[in-house]
C-alpha cells in the first residue's frame, strides 16, 4: 500500500463516467452495490475476444477453439487466484451470484437437506440468499434461522452457537448492499463447523472491495457476480471445496456437463464441467478476467483503503451538512463497514430523493435493494442508496451532499 | 429534460403533506386490500365501502414516496361517491393518460380508441400527474393506488 | 427475396472473417452450427450500452437505471417480433438455450409430469433437449419414448399418433445440428394436441437460419441460443404461450423474480421477470437484438435462400470431387435441410479431418456434436461437421474441398 | 506454427492403420474396462489381465482418432509383461511428457520433481506421440488409453 488510490485518475478509464451526459450534464454515479461501471480493458477484452479468437469452447480440434478455450479456462485460473482457490476446478462460473445460490441450494440442499433441517440465515441477507431456501422450505421443510443486528448495524453474534446448534448450512453475506456491514465471516464459519454445519458466503459484496481468501474465510461456498466486480453482465461465481463439489448431484443438463449420454442414462463430467451445462458465459469469463486484472493492478487493499477514507469523508461531509435530519442507516465503526451509505431524510421519501438527485447528476437508488426482511427489521419501506468504488473521489460525495441540500430545499419550500 | 416541477406540481405536494381520506376502516363491512410495487416497496392499502354498487366511502394506509402517495389521495377524493362503473372508467382514463397499455404487441388499435374515450374524462385535480408520464419509472408509483383499488372492487364483488 | 445474399459482402461486416490470422493463414469459418461469429454491430451495440446508458435494470429511479431498462427492455420486444411472439412477456431471458430447455423440465415438467408420464423426443437431439428429460426419468419416473429416422435422415411420423398418444409432451428439434435435417414441427404439434399433449420446439439451429412463428408452428414452447444468432455468449431465449407460463411456479429464486419477501414466505412477480432470478445478462440482450436486427436487415427469407444455395453448391461439389469415398450423413433434399454438412471419410478419422483441415484455416468440428444417441444410431462415434452461415461463400466450399483432398492425400501417402 | 509431421509421425500412422494387440481378452479371467473422451467421443476398450502383480496380456478395442488409437496400441505394446509398478512409473513419465500436472494451483512444486524422474524412464516407441504437446487439444487423445489401463489395474485389484 504504497502511495493512495486516486479515484479522480482511476475515473479516467472508464468511459461511461469520463465524460458529460449526451444533454451536457454531469454524471456522479453512486450505484456501484447495483452495478459496478466498466473500463476500457474489459471492453477491449471482449472485444479482441470476438475479433481475433472466438469459437465455442471445449469442442473444437481447430485452433480458433482452441485459443477460445484457452482464453475461458485462463479466466477460470485468474478468478480462483484472486478469490485464493486451492484448485481452478473449483471455480464454476454462473449466469449471476443469484444462481450460484440456487445452485447449492438445489443440488447439496437436495441431496442433505430434509423436513425440519435448519439453515441460518441473517437479517440483512438479500432475496438471492433468501428466496431459494424460502423454496426449499416450501418444497422438502427446511426451517430457517435467523442472525439478527447489532444497535450498530452489525450481526448479533452473542447467541451464535445456539443459533448455528443443530444446523446443516450457515448461509450469510460477507457485506451487507444496504448496510455496508462486514460479516465476520470466519467466526461464523468455526461456529457453523464446530456445529457440524457447512458454511456459505454470499461475497457479492466483499469480493469487488476488499482482498478475498476462501481459505483464510474457512468458508465452504462462496458466491460472487461478475458486474459488480467491473466485469460484464451474464456472469456469476461459485466457488466451493472441491470434495463438496464432487459429491454434489449435477445441476442443469445438457451438452458440456456430460461424460456420456445414452437413451436410457447419462454420466456426469468432472469438475467444473459438471456445473456448467450449455455453451458457456466465454466472453462474460474474459471480461470478468480482465475486470479482476484491472482491480489487481489497482491492488485490492489500495481499493478498501481508497473506500474506508472515501466513506470517512462522506459520514463526515454528511453528519456536518445534515445533523440529525439525515439518517444514515450502517455501523458507525468504519473498519466495519463499506462504502454503502442507506440514507433517509425526515421530510423526503428515498424515491424522491433519488429522483431529485438525478436531476443533479448523481445516481443514487431508491427502494428496498433486494432486501425487504431487512428493510422490515429497520422499519423503513426503502432508503435512498449512495455507494462507492473506486472510481470515486471527494468531488462526487461533495456533489452527492449538494444535491442533496438542493433536494431538501426543495421539498421544504 | 423534463424539469422536476413537471412532476411534482404544488397540488401533488399537496396531496402528499396532506393526504385526504387517510386512515382505515372497520374489516367488515369494509374490504382491506394492499398493493405494493415489487421494485420499490411502496405499499398502498385501500379500505372500501361499496353499498348498492356505489363507493361509499374509501380510505387510505401504507407508505411511500410522493408520487404514490399523491395519486392514493386524490384517488381517493375523486372516486367517493362514484358508482362501479363511473370507477372503471375513470381508472381507464387515469391509466391512458399514464401511457399505460396492453404489452401486447398487436396493442396498435387499442390505443386510438382509448384516446377517443379519455377525451370524454374529466380528470380534475388528477390532471396534475400528467407529468408522471415524462419519468416512466414513476408511472408505477402513480397506478399502484388505481390497480389496488380495482382489485378492492373484484374482491369485494367476488365476496358479495 | 429481390437479389440473393452475397456471402462474400456479408463477411466484411464480420471482424473475425474479414483478416488474415495472425500468422499470416486465411481463416474459413465453417463451424456456425456450434457458434457464430458477431458482426461489428453486436459489439457496437454492446459497447454503446457500456460506455453511455450502463446501469442495472428495473430498480433505479435515475436516467441512466431507465436508460438501461429501455435498452433492456426493448431487446426483449425485439426478440419477440422476430420469432412472431403475440405478447413480449411471453419472452423469457436465459443464459443459452440449456437453460430454457431445464427451466421447462423443471417447473413446468415438476407440476406436471409424474411417474409414467410419457415425454416423447426424438433420435436427432441435442443432450440439451434429452439430459433434462434423464434427470426427471430418474427423479420422479418418467417414461421416454423416441421418434426414429427415415432412410433419408428425417424424422419418421409414420407411427406419430403411435408414439404421441397418451403423451404429456412432445419436444423436438426444428432442424439437426449433426444431420442439419428440417423437422415438420406444425405436423407434430398438431399430432401432439391432438392427443392432449404440449408441443416444445428446441429451435436452436432453425431461428439462425430460417423465419421463425412461433404461431404458425402452433408450438407452446421455443427455446433458442443467443451465440449461434450472431449474438454473445450468455444468453438464451425461452419463448411460451402465456397462459402457460403463468401457470408454471417459479424456477430460481432472488431478486427481480419476486413480489414481496418475508422471513416466513414470498410471492412472485408477474410475466416475463417471474423467471429471470437477479441480474439479467443486460448487455446480452442488447447485443442479442442487436444481431437479429443484422438479420432482419438481410431478410431472413434471403438468408435461407443463400443458405440453400450454398449447401446445394456444397453438396455438388463435395460428391463431384469425393464421391463414394465421402460420406455426407443428412437429407439429400434440399427443402428438407440445412446448411449442415456432417462428413465422413473411408480413411481418415473426422479428428484427423478436423486437424488437417485445420492446418489449411478450415474450421470445422470433429465429434458427437452434443448429440451421442443419434452418433449410435447412425453407427459412427463421431464426424466431421462443416456448417454454413450467411458470411460463407463458394469460396468457402472450395477451401474446404481443397483441404479434404490435401487431408486424403496426406493419410494414403 | 506447428506442422502436420510433428503431430502425426510415421510410426503413429504405422500403429494406427495396423494396430497391436487389437481385439477382446475371455472375461474373466480378464477384466474388461472402458473409457472415452466426453468431448470429442473416442472410445478406448481395455482388457487386462493381471497374474501375480503382472500384466500377463492385454487386448484393445474401441474407436477414435490416429492418435487415440495409435497411442492405445503403443501403450499395449509397451506393458505386456511389466509389473504394475513398473506401469504406475512408465504411466508418470508418459503424462510428464504430455504436460499433464496437477491442475492444483499449488502445483508447481510437483513438476520439477516429476521431470527428474522422468530422465531416468525409456519411452521408447512412446517417445513419437512428444509432439502431441503442441497440439493440446490432442492430449486427451494420447492419454484416453493410459487412464484407462490405470482405472483396469485399479478395477482388477479392487476385485481381488
Ligand atoms: C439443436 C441444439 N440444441 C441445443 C444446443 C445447446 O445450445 P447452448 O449450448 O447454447 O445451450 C445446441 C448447440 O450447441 C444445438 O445445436
Ligand atoms: C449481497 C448481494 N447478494 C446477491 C446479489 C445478487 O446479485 P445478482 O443480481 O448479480 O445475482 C446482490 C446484488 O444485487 C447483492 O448485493
Amino acid at each position: 500500500m504504497d502511495h493512495p488510490l486516486d479515484g479522480t485518475v482511476v475515473k479516467k478509464d472508464f468511459p461511461l463516467l469520463g465524460d458529460l451526459r449526451p444533454d451536457g450534464s454531469p454524471l456522479v454515479y453512486l450505484d456501484s452495490a447495483s452495478s459496478a461501471q466498466k473500463p476500457q480493458s474489459v471492453l477491449d477484452a471482449m472485444d479482441d475476444l470476438y475479433c481475433t479468437s472466438y469459437a465455442n469452447v471445449h469442442r473444437g480440434v481447430y485452433r480458433l477453439g482452441v485459443e477460445a478455450t484457452d482464453r475461458y479456462e485462463g479466466a477460470r485460473r485468474t478468478v480462483a487466484r484472486f478469490i485464493g482457490a486451492p484448485h481452478e476446478r473449483e471455480v464454476i462460473f454462473t449466469k449471476n451470484v443469484t444462481e450460484a445460490m440456487n445452485l447449492v441450494a438445489r443440488t447439496w440442499g437436495a441431496a442433505n437437506l430434509g423436513a425440519g433441517d435448519v439453515v441460518v440465515l441473517s437479517d440483512m441477507e438479500h432475496h438471492a440468499n433468501i428466496v431459494p431456501w424460502l423454496m426449499l422450505a416450501e418444497s422438502v421443510g427446511i426451517e430457517l434461522r435467523w442472525i439478527g443486528l447489532t444497535d450498530d448495524y452489525q450481526l448479533d453474534l452473542s447467541n451464535l452457537d445456539q443459533l448455528v446448534d443443530g444446523a446443516k448450512l450457515v448461509s450469510v453475506t460477507a457485506m451487507s448492499n444496504v448496510l455496508g456491514s462486514i460479516t465476520d465471516v470466519r467466526t461464523i464459519a468455526d461456529a457453523a463447523h464446530s456445529a457440524g454445519a457447512l458454511c456459505m458466503v454470499d461475497a457479492a459484496q466483499w469480493v469487488p472491495h476488499l482482498p478475498t481468501d476462501v481459505v483464510a474465510m474457512d468458508c465452504d461456498f462462496l458466491g460472487f457476480t461478475g458486474h459488480k466486480v467491473l466485469g460484464p453482465t451474464g456472469i456469476g461465481v461459485l466457488w466451493a471445496r472441491s470434495e463438496i463439489l464432487d459429491a454434489m448431484p449435477a445441476f442443469l443438463g445438457g451438452g458440456e456437463m456430460i461424460r456420456d449420454v445414452r437413451k436410457d442414462g447419462w454420466t456426469v463430467n468432472e469438475l467444473p464441467w459438471k456445473f456448467e451445462a450449455g455453451t458457456p458465459p466465454i466472453a462474460e469469463a474474459v471480461g470478468l478476467a480482465a475486470g479482476i486484472e484491472y482491480l489487481e493492478t489497482l491492488g485490492m487493499d489500495r481499493v478498501r483503503a481508497h473506500e474506508v477514507d472515501l466513506t470517512a469523508y462522506a459520514l463526515d461531509t454528511l453528519t456536518a451538512r445534515f445533523g440529525d435530519t439525515l439518517t444514515i442507516h450502517g455501523p458507525s465503526d468504519l473498519s466495519a463497514r463499506g462504502g454503502v451509505l442507506s440514507l433517509a431524510l425526515d421530510e423526503v421519501h428515498p424515491h424522491d430523493i433519488s429522483q431529485v438527485l438525478d436531476q443533479h447528476g448523481v445516481c443514487v437508488r431508491a427502494g428496498h435493494h433486494c432486501a425487504k426482511p431487512l428493510m422490515r427489521e429497520l422499519g423503513v419501506g426503502a432508503t435512498a442508496r449512495a455507494s462507492l468504488y473506486v472510481y470515486n473521489d471527494r468531488s462526487d460525495v461533495d456533489a452527492l451532499a449538494d444535491a442533496l441540500a438542493a433536494t431538501v430545499e426543495f421539498f421544504t419550500l | 429534460m423534463p424539469g422536476l416541477e413537471d412532476l411534482y406540481r404544488e397540488i401533488i405536494l399537496d396531496h402528499y403533506r396532506n393526504p385526504r381520506n387517510r386512515g382505515e376502516l372497520p374489516v367488515p363491512p369494509a374490504h382491506r386490500t394492499e398493493g405494493f410495487n415489487p421494485l420499490c416497496g411502496d405499499e398502498v392499502v385501500v379500505f372500501l365501502e361499496l353499498t348498492d354498487g356505489k363507493v361509499t366511502d374509501v380510505r387510505i394506509a401504507g407508505q411511500g414516496c410522493s408520487i404514490s402517495q399523491s395519486s392514493a389521495s386524490m384517488m381517493s377524493s375523486a372516486v367517493k361517491g362514484l358508482s362501479i362503473e363511473e370507477v372503471a372508467r375513470l381508472t381507464r382514463a387515469f391509466k391512458d393518460m399514464m401511457s399505460i397499455h396492453e404489452s401486447s404487441l398487436e396493442g396498435a388499435d387499442a390505443d386510438s380508441e382509448a384516446e377517443s374515450e379519455l377525451e370524454e374524462i374529466e380528470l380534475g385535480d388528477l390532471e396534475a400527474l400528467r407529468g408522471v408520464v415524462k419519468f416512466p419509472v414513476r408511472i408505477k408509483c402513480a397506478t399502484l393506488s388505481w390497480n389496488t383499488l380495482s382489485q378492492a372492487i373484484e374482491d369485494t364483488l367476488a365476496d358479495s
